[in-house]
Parts: C-alpha cells; structure tokens; sequence
C-alpha cells in the first residue's frame, strides 16, 4: 500500500486511481521499495452493456471476487457487508405501515433482523451477521435485489 | 408474443437465445452465477440478475432463484436452453403454475421422456421399433437368459447406475451368460455401488442417428430432416452432419415417419430430437427423444432455413406452425464440430483465460460462442466454449469448408479438441462417411499406437 | 484444375480468394506492399511475396512485380480481386500472353465493357434498352438541344471528366437547355479544367439494379437474380440486397433475359455484373457491365448457395458451369453492409489502430473482413475494413438479423460506417424497401437539420 | 523514486503509460532493485504461418518499418543494407560460367554492378549506392527474391 507509516493519505491513491481511469487500465501495481510498477491494459474485457439494467438492478460491484463461493460477509476497510442470499425484493420494513428494521446509526446484534426479501411471495428475514453498527444501508425499500448485492453495511466494532 | 423472456442457462446457447430474441423484437434478461458476470451472454441481454455462486446446482439450476428472477424483471417466459434446468419436469411445472410460461415441451413431456423405459414402451405399443431389451433389471441368471434369448444375440449386459463403458458385458453365446451376468454384476457393484444389470440388444458399429421434430399446440407436427451424430467419444458427441450419408432417401422418409409417429403418441410439443441407432443392415431403433432443443441444432438450420430457437418461442407463445411438412426442403449439407476446452489426450478440462480468440469468417461458416479475446473459461461448467459450423452445396463443399476454417479457428491461452477435430476431417475413412460410433476411439487408438 | 494461384490483391477479398482456392485444395500465393506485410491475407495464404512500396501503382497495381511473382513462385493463375489490376485489359493480356491464366474476363471483354459508350451501343443495337443519351460529347447549345429532344425531358447534362455531383445541371424545359448548357460547361472547366460535357436522360429517383451472370468457355450463361444496390452515397454503393423488394417475378425474368442477351452479345466470359437503372415505372435501362467479381458478390451467394469465386475459378481452368439455369435456386433474402473506416459525419477515410475488433456471430451471419483485434487499417488503400452479411428466410428476418448484429459489432480504435448502418436499418422507408439512389442523402440531410 | 517523500510524483508512471501505448503493449512491469522488466504485448499481429513460405521467399525481417514509402537502403549499425528494388531471381554472376560480380570483402564504388536480379527474362542489373566494401552477401545466387528483400550488407567506411 501507498499509504505507509509516515501517514501518506489518499491523495496519491486517487491520484493513481485517476490515472487507472484515464489511461483505461486495468491494472497499476505500485511499489516503493525496489521501485516497482505493474501497469496493465486489458482491451477485451468490455463494460457492461447493458444500459437498462442498471435501472432495474443495481449492478453488484465488479471487484466482487469471482471465485467467492458462499454469500460471505466482505469486509470492506474494517466493515461487514450483509449481502443477499437470494433473488427477490428488498423490505426494510415487515410491512407497509410499519418501522424498518433498522436505520443507519443503529446497534445491531449477530442475529437480528435487518430486513426481508421476498421471493416468490416468500418473505425471508435477513439477519445481521455481526454485532455492531449500522453504517450504511444500501439498498432501497421495495427494489429487486440480486444474489450477492450488498446491502447494508455493518461496522464491527463501534466506539459507544 | 413475449414481451420480455429470461433466458436461464449461460454461455453460446444463453446468447445464441438472446440473438433469436434481439431478432424477434423480445427484450431479454440474463441470469448469471458470480463466475459469469462479465460473460458475453450478460452483456448482450436487456437486464441480468446474478442468481448465485459458481456451483451451478447453487445458481443455474436454483430454482427458486431464477424464478424470483423472472419475477422481479417482469419476464414473461423462460427459455432453459439445453442442460441444468430444461429436462426438470418439476421446474417446467413450478414454471406454468405461477404463470412464466416455459419454453420447451410440457411437464408431462419431460416425465415420460425422462423415463427411457417407460417411452420405450409406449413408442413399442404403437407399434414402432424399438431397442430390443430386457424390460428392467435382471434379478438372476436365468431371467438373463431367457431375455437375452428373445433379444437374440450377441446381447451386451449394462449396469443401470452405469455409464462410461464401466460394468459392460457382450455375450455372443448362451453359455457365456451366467458367467458375463456375475461379473458385470460385481463390476457394477463395485464401481457404482448398486449391483442392477440390464440387457440390450448388442449391434456391431452402430450409427447414432436423430430427427428433429416440431409440434405445435395444434396438434401440427413436422420433421426437419435427420442428424448424423456418430461421432462420439464415450458417449459425448463431438461431430454432427446433415443429411446422414448413411441414409437414403426412402429410409429418410421411413425414418421420419416413424419419428412423427413417436412424437404424436406421446403427445409431444415443442421442439424435440427423437434419437435412432442404425444398425449395419439399415434397420432402425428407437432409443429416446431428447425432450429440449440439442447442442447440434444448427445443422438443421443450416439445411432447412429454419431459425429453431424462434420456432420454439413462437410454438410456446401459442402460435401455429407457419409451414407445413411439404414446404420443407433440404438444401446441401452442414457439419459441427463441438470446440471443447479440453486437453486433447485425456480429454480433461482445461480451464483458464482465452488470450487470443479469433473465429474464422467467409461463405458458409457459421460460429456460436460466447468466446472472444481475454475471455476466461470457468472451471465449473460445461467445457463446450464454441461451436464451428459450415454448409456447403454438397457433403464434399461443406467438409472442405470445415477443414479450411478448423485451420483459420485460433484459441490461445487454454488447449482445445481443435486438433482432434482437424485429424478428424483429413481422415480417409470419416471423408466417405463410413463411421459408426466406435469410429473416434479407434482413431484415438490408432494415435497412441 | 490449377495447382498455385497468386492473389493480386489485398484485405477481405484477397482473403475471401485465398479461402476458395483452400476449399479447392489450390495452394495460393499472397502478394503485399511494405504497409500490408502483417496482414490476415499474407499469412493465410501459402506462400507471400513483397511487390512493393505502400503506394499501390507502385505495389499492387505494378505488373512488373506481380507478374514476376507469379513466375518465382510458379503459380499458374493470378486472381485479380476487384480494384487494383482487376479491368486492367493490359494486364489481363499480358497474363495470357506469358501463359498465366487470368482469372476474369478476357481482355477483350475487359477492353470493350470499359468503354461505356461502345458497350451501349453494342447492346443497344442488338435492340436491348440502353439509358439513352448522346452519342458523345456536346460541342455547342444546339446539338445539347437537339439530343435533349430525341432523349426527351428532363435531361442531365455531366462533365465527361466528371464525377461526384460536379459539374452537373438538370434540365427541364427546352428554354433552359441554352444556359444550363453554358453553366455546366464553365463549372466542368472551373472543376477539372475540362470542358467538355454530355446529355442522359435524367431520371427521377431511379434504383440501382443489377444481375449477376457467369459465363463459361463454351458459350453456356446463367442469370444467378438481381441485386439491388440503391443506397449508395455519390455512387459509392454502402448496403445492398437480393432480391430487391422493387422487382417482382415478371420483371425479374425479364430483366435477367436481357442481361444474359446482353452478355452474349459482347461474349463475355466468367463473372460479370450487367448494371441497370430502373425508374419509377418500372422501366429499366442497360448502363453498363461491370467486368469483375463485385464487393457485394456474396448477397447472391447467400441466397444461391453457390461460390462466385470458386467458379470463376472454375471456368478460367476451362471447365464447364455445372449447374445450368432451372438448377438456380433462389433461397430467402441477403443484405450486405459495407463497413468502411470513415468518420461517419463526412466520410474522410479514418486509418489507424484497431484496438478491439469482435465481429457478430450466430445464425445467418456472415462477414467477410481481414480485420482482427490489433489489425492496423493503414491509409493507402480503399477503406473497406468488412463486410457485414446477413440471411433470412425473408426480407424481414435478413433486416432484424442485420439490424442484431449490427449492435452486435465492436470496432474499437477507429470510426467506421458502423452506426450509419444502423440508421439506415432503423429508417421505416428503408425498412418497407421504398427506397431509391437519392435515399441515403437526404438521410444525411435530415440528419443535419 | 515514485512517489516519496521528496515529493517525485506521477510523471514517471505517465511517462509509462505513455510507453506503453506509444508501443502498443498490454502489460509492462519494471523493476529496479533486481533489474526486472516484464513487458507483454498480446495482438492479433500473429506471426507468418505460411510454413512452406520460408524455403521459397526468404522472410524479409519484420522490423522493417512499414512507413518506407521508397526502397531506400537501410543503416544497420552503420552499414548500408542493398535492398532489391523488384521482384526476381537473384544472380551473382552475369551467366553461370562467369565469377560474380563481387565477393564479400570486396571494396565497391558507388554505381557498381553488384548482381543481376531477373524479372520476366529481363536482366536487372542492381549498382552499389555507395563506395564501401561488402561485409555480407545476404540472398543465395539463382534464389528468388521479393521486394525490399536484404540483398547485400555494404561497410560505407571501410578501414583500408
């Protein structure tokens, strides 16, 4: 990593980050020590195409990791991502009048509910996999969501 | 017409569907595992959904998944390809019970079909030839006995959880029954865990031949001409043409007269294959019908015009035939050889990234895949990654076109059966067309000798 | 049958003839300039040989050089392709008289079909419609005025050194001849420093509508259907389609009897293209005879099945055609997209890198390109990168399968043609098939506004 | 060196980039402490696979540069390299009884017969552009020859 003892933030990151963007590489692999550099421009692998999809599914974030075999929680610089185990729409309440679950800032324990997806007129009751806070939820009320799209994400380790 | 369809099955045949819908005005989703978002067949669709991890039974074939996928996309109708879902009777039922309709035969087609033994019989009370065998399993010798006496000899004893050659008998004498019997049962047993052996009339180089069928809700059916897939290994077709130059003109009318025969008594619809063996003297059997569209589909259209894919989606969306079996004709002659990203000896996967994909182009050259450069071929699936397909005015024209275009194909980065395929079409005996279905393990034999 | 042709050519043609020749079991011999040393077609073929400097006069079109590779590699016929050295009547001579079979029309032929004017007036004395027009060129306004009357209004007057829309002058009453007469002669000397000018008649948004023949030494001809090559933009012809939506099955035998006429009359041999306008009353006219294998060959081939450059090979050995005409089939409908690397707002000519190259797949798709990821397309040469064919059972099945794989598509590095194509598909004229030579600019005109 | 403490940024990695599309490469790794390079250039630009090519038509080198609009002779590490100028057969001598017009070693005066190449019966007599010596004949005698095709390698400052 770039960001190193002497406390270098992001800065350089983005800046390289823009550089990837600019140049459509695929890949850029810096290292300090020995000076090393991996750049890599892949031109066959496309972006998606598919222009309407994104309205109706939000697309799942392409560095999910291809060979994950199992709905994991990823922990994304500390955090808990709780994906969806399955196809269906997204319910952040049990029902139309109610409270949702959860909002963001709540504590939540290993176990609890956080929402439901229903599939197949079937409402499945999703559970916090961790205790700890909820940070972010993302995914909105009442939207299909597909296998593996993140949907909240948990913070592991609160401070109050 | 559907307004939208899902198409739920991946690579060539996801895309070789989506094409068929672009074509017809259909908006399409694709569904895809964890392994197969940046595939061509996502790509090319309307909308994807992501069902699931890589293992297919956790994802193509979840079923739950891809109909809450249809469900949440508004998809009309579901289009299973070929493999994971589309011989499920079950899921073709959840499918029409909640209103998506199925693109294939009914439920109750698949049942029977799924039951060989059970088609056999009702295709045998018709009155057409069937397989000669035992009805099941034979529980002694002396049941072995006598159905291999009434099969007529030489009978070959199969393991019925078998496959793969394994617990394979040919008894050509009746003294040597009771002894064949004992061992293919222990060799059943031990390999497969389940001793029931059956019985089977036995036929020297046989040819695998198949018809295809189309049957609408209607009641209309018709024959699009036969396949010759005699080129297999280990039960794996690798080579496939049209028409068969084992089949003459009047066995081609018997032939598909007793296909239609088969499908009209099992009330079939859709489209389906109706497979044959053909023995040496030109008799023919019945074995099965492959109640889904087939890998090798394209010879057909090659030769009849006939787009199958849209037929089958214009039959499930309820709509008569738009010809009859007079306005079919066949015109020249197409071949297909399976690309499998295979080790070319062991005929074991060979997985990794494509890093140069270059499909050969011209007259007559036909290529689906859902291939292209920097592709990366899964570990967890079907090993198939292209299908190279030529037509020609003649069986010479169209062969002389694969061997030109098996020599154009380049796939870099991962092994492919495209040398087998190349050996294959400079063989002497495979350019007469005088192969049965022992033809490729004799060529492999031939190699390492 | 010839052992080794040379293919005097480059880009998809020339790979288009090293396929045949392949398919024949010919070897081949590539010829290329110092710009094309990389290319598809020099590594297709079996042997290659450098001609020359990138400028084609001093590569591909250097009969020297050419000739002389042929004589180094021993290769007995050369393919000329289309362009270059193809209605070279010199070269064509040449080549005969060396004993190197030129693959093509006699030089005779070749001679006469190139001056236009002698070639109407041989057919047009043999009594077949000719577009009429005067004789030569117009010396002073009364002999402009009297050919207008014997040609009859309206009439277009046209720079003989002319070309793309210079220098020419509609006209439509007698009075007006005198000052149109005058203006076009100082615009065709302000233009191209040339004065002199000609009279036709003008037609009214005519199509263009052409039938391709073949012709074998000994005398036989066959008529394989019309193309109808109406788009086009300043007489570069950009989509075509057989058979042409304007020409029903009277006009079509019609129109096919007088082209065959037309080319016994001049006895041509191998392929040729007899070039009709035909107007708005369905009257149709003889322009002239293209003396060459045309770009848009494979639409007949399409929906022929057969191999226009297989026969041409064919009879420059001498052999007979093998089919005669109640053999020809028309099967479906074709229509051919010619991708060219141009910026589509003002048709420059656009070189460069190709960085992703993907062409479409799947049923009744055929493109006929040497492109491939990395391909450069260099800037000395005609910009043609690829071919885009496609086939249906009908005019309506061949347009959604262009129109798929014209999405289907990826050029990326350079601009081509590409997205022009796809409006020209999704034009509702251009879809009923009402379309005439002036269709695709006042598209482009529509576009701008 | 890229982007530490002193304050050395970007510019190297752009100029990078900028190599590796300038030379059309797909990957390019640089390593300084152990002297690494790893460069990767995946194209369609596959080599010639006309096998048979290589015993009839000696396969001008690729490094040719395509851009020659004029069969001028190239400089090879000082050299002159005579190119032929039209396809034929290469001759050494003027008949086959006769000595060849030169041997390697041998000094040449700009305007000198070096060979005969043969088009079409015609007897194409190719001069020396130079003064030098020939350090290498590079066609075989009586061997075809393709355009642009190295025929003889001349040492324009020859020590004696």
């Amino acid at each position: 990593m770039l960001n190193d003892a002497s406390g270098e933030q992001l800065g350089p990151i983005q800046e390289l980050i823009d550089l990837l963007k600019r140049n459509n590489l695929t890949e850029l692999e810096v290292e300090r020590g020995g000076f090393r550099v991996r750049l890599r421009h892949e031109t066959g692998t496309r972006p998606a195409v598919a222009a309407s999809a994104a309205d109706v599914i939000p697309a799942a974030p392409h560095t999910r990791a291809e060979s994950a075999s199992m709905p994991l929680p990823a922990e994304t610089a500390g955090k808990v991502t709780i994906t969806s185990p399955i196809v269906g729409t997204f319910y952040r309440s049990p029902s139309p009048d109610a409270d949702p679950y959860v909002e963001e800032g709540d504590l939540v324990k290993k176990g609890q509910v956080l929402c439901i997806v229903e599939a197949m007129k079937l409402m499945n009751e999703i559970e916090s996999e961790v205790d700890g806070r909820v940070v972010k939820i993302l995914a909105e009320s009442t939207k299909p969501v597909e296998y593996g799209q993140p949907l909240f994400l948990v913070d592991p380790t609160p401070t109050s | 017409m559907f307004k939208k369809i899902l198409v739920a099955n991946r690579g060539e045949i996801a895309l070789r569907v989506i094409r068929a819908c672009q074509e017809l005005g259909i908006k399409t989703v694709a569904i895809h595992s964890e392994a197969d978002t940046h595939s061509w067949h996502v790509r090319a669709a309307d909308e994807h959904v992501c069902v699931g991890p890589p293992e297919d039974a956790l994802s193509y074939r979840n079923i739950p998944n891809v109909l809450s996928a249809a469900e949440i996309t508004g998809a009309e109708a579901i289009h299973p390809g070929y493999g994971f879902l589309s011989e499920n009777a079950h899921f073709a039922e959840v499918c029409e019970s909640i209103g998506v309709k199925f693109i294939g035969p009914t439920s109750e087609n698949i049942a029977l079909m799924g039951d060989k033994a059970k088609a056999r019989e009702v295709v045998a009370r018709r009155g057409l030839p069937v397989l000669p065998g035992s009805p099941g399993e034979l529980r002694n010798e002396s049941e072995a006995l006598e159905a291999a006496r009434k099969v007529g000899f030489p009978v070959i004893l199969k393991a019925s959880a078998g496959g793969g050659g394994r617990g394979m008998r040919v008894v050509n004498k009746e003294d040597e029954v009771a002894r064949a019997f004992q061992a293919a049962q222990a060799e059943a047993k031990s390999t497969f865990g389940h001793e029931g052996v059956y019985l089977e009339r036995y036929f020297l180089e046989p040819r695998h031949i198949e018809v295809q069928v189309l049957a609408d809700d209607r009641g209309r059916v018709v024959c699009l001409g036969e396949r010759d897939c005699s080129i297999q290994r280990r039960y794996q077709k690798l080579v496939e043409e049209t028409p068969s130059p084992a089949v003459n003109e009047a066995l081609r009318r018997e032939i598909g007269r007793v296909a239609l025969d088969a499908i009209k008594a099992v009330h079939y619809r859709n489209a389906g294959t109706v497979e044959f063996l053909l023995d040496k003297d030109q008799n023919f059997y019945f074995m099965e019908v492959n109640a889904r569209i087939q890998v090798e589909h394209p010879i057909t259209e090659m030769v009849t015009g006939i787009d199958l894919i849209k037929e089958q989606i214009r039959i499930a969306a309820g709509l008569p035939l738009a010809f009859r079996q007079q306005d079919i004709r066949i015109t020249g002659h197409s071949f297909e050889c399976r690309i499998n990203a295979e080790c070319p000896e062991k005929f074991t996967p060979c997985p990794g990234l494509v890093t140069h994909y270059r499909p050969p182009g011209g007259f007559g050259v036909r290529v689906d895949s859902a291939m292209e450069s920097h592709s990366q071929v899964v570990p967890h699936y079907d090993s198939l990654i292209a299908k190279l397909i030529t037509h020609g005015q003649n069986r010479e024209e169209a062969m002389a076109r694969m061997r030109r275009a098996l020599d154009e194909f380049v796939i870099e980065g991962i092994k492919t059966t495209l040398p087998l395929h190349r050996r294959i079409f400079s063989d002497a005996e495979f350019q007469k067309g005088r192969v049965s279905t022992s033809f490729l393990e004799r060529l492999l034999t031939n190699q390492s000798n």
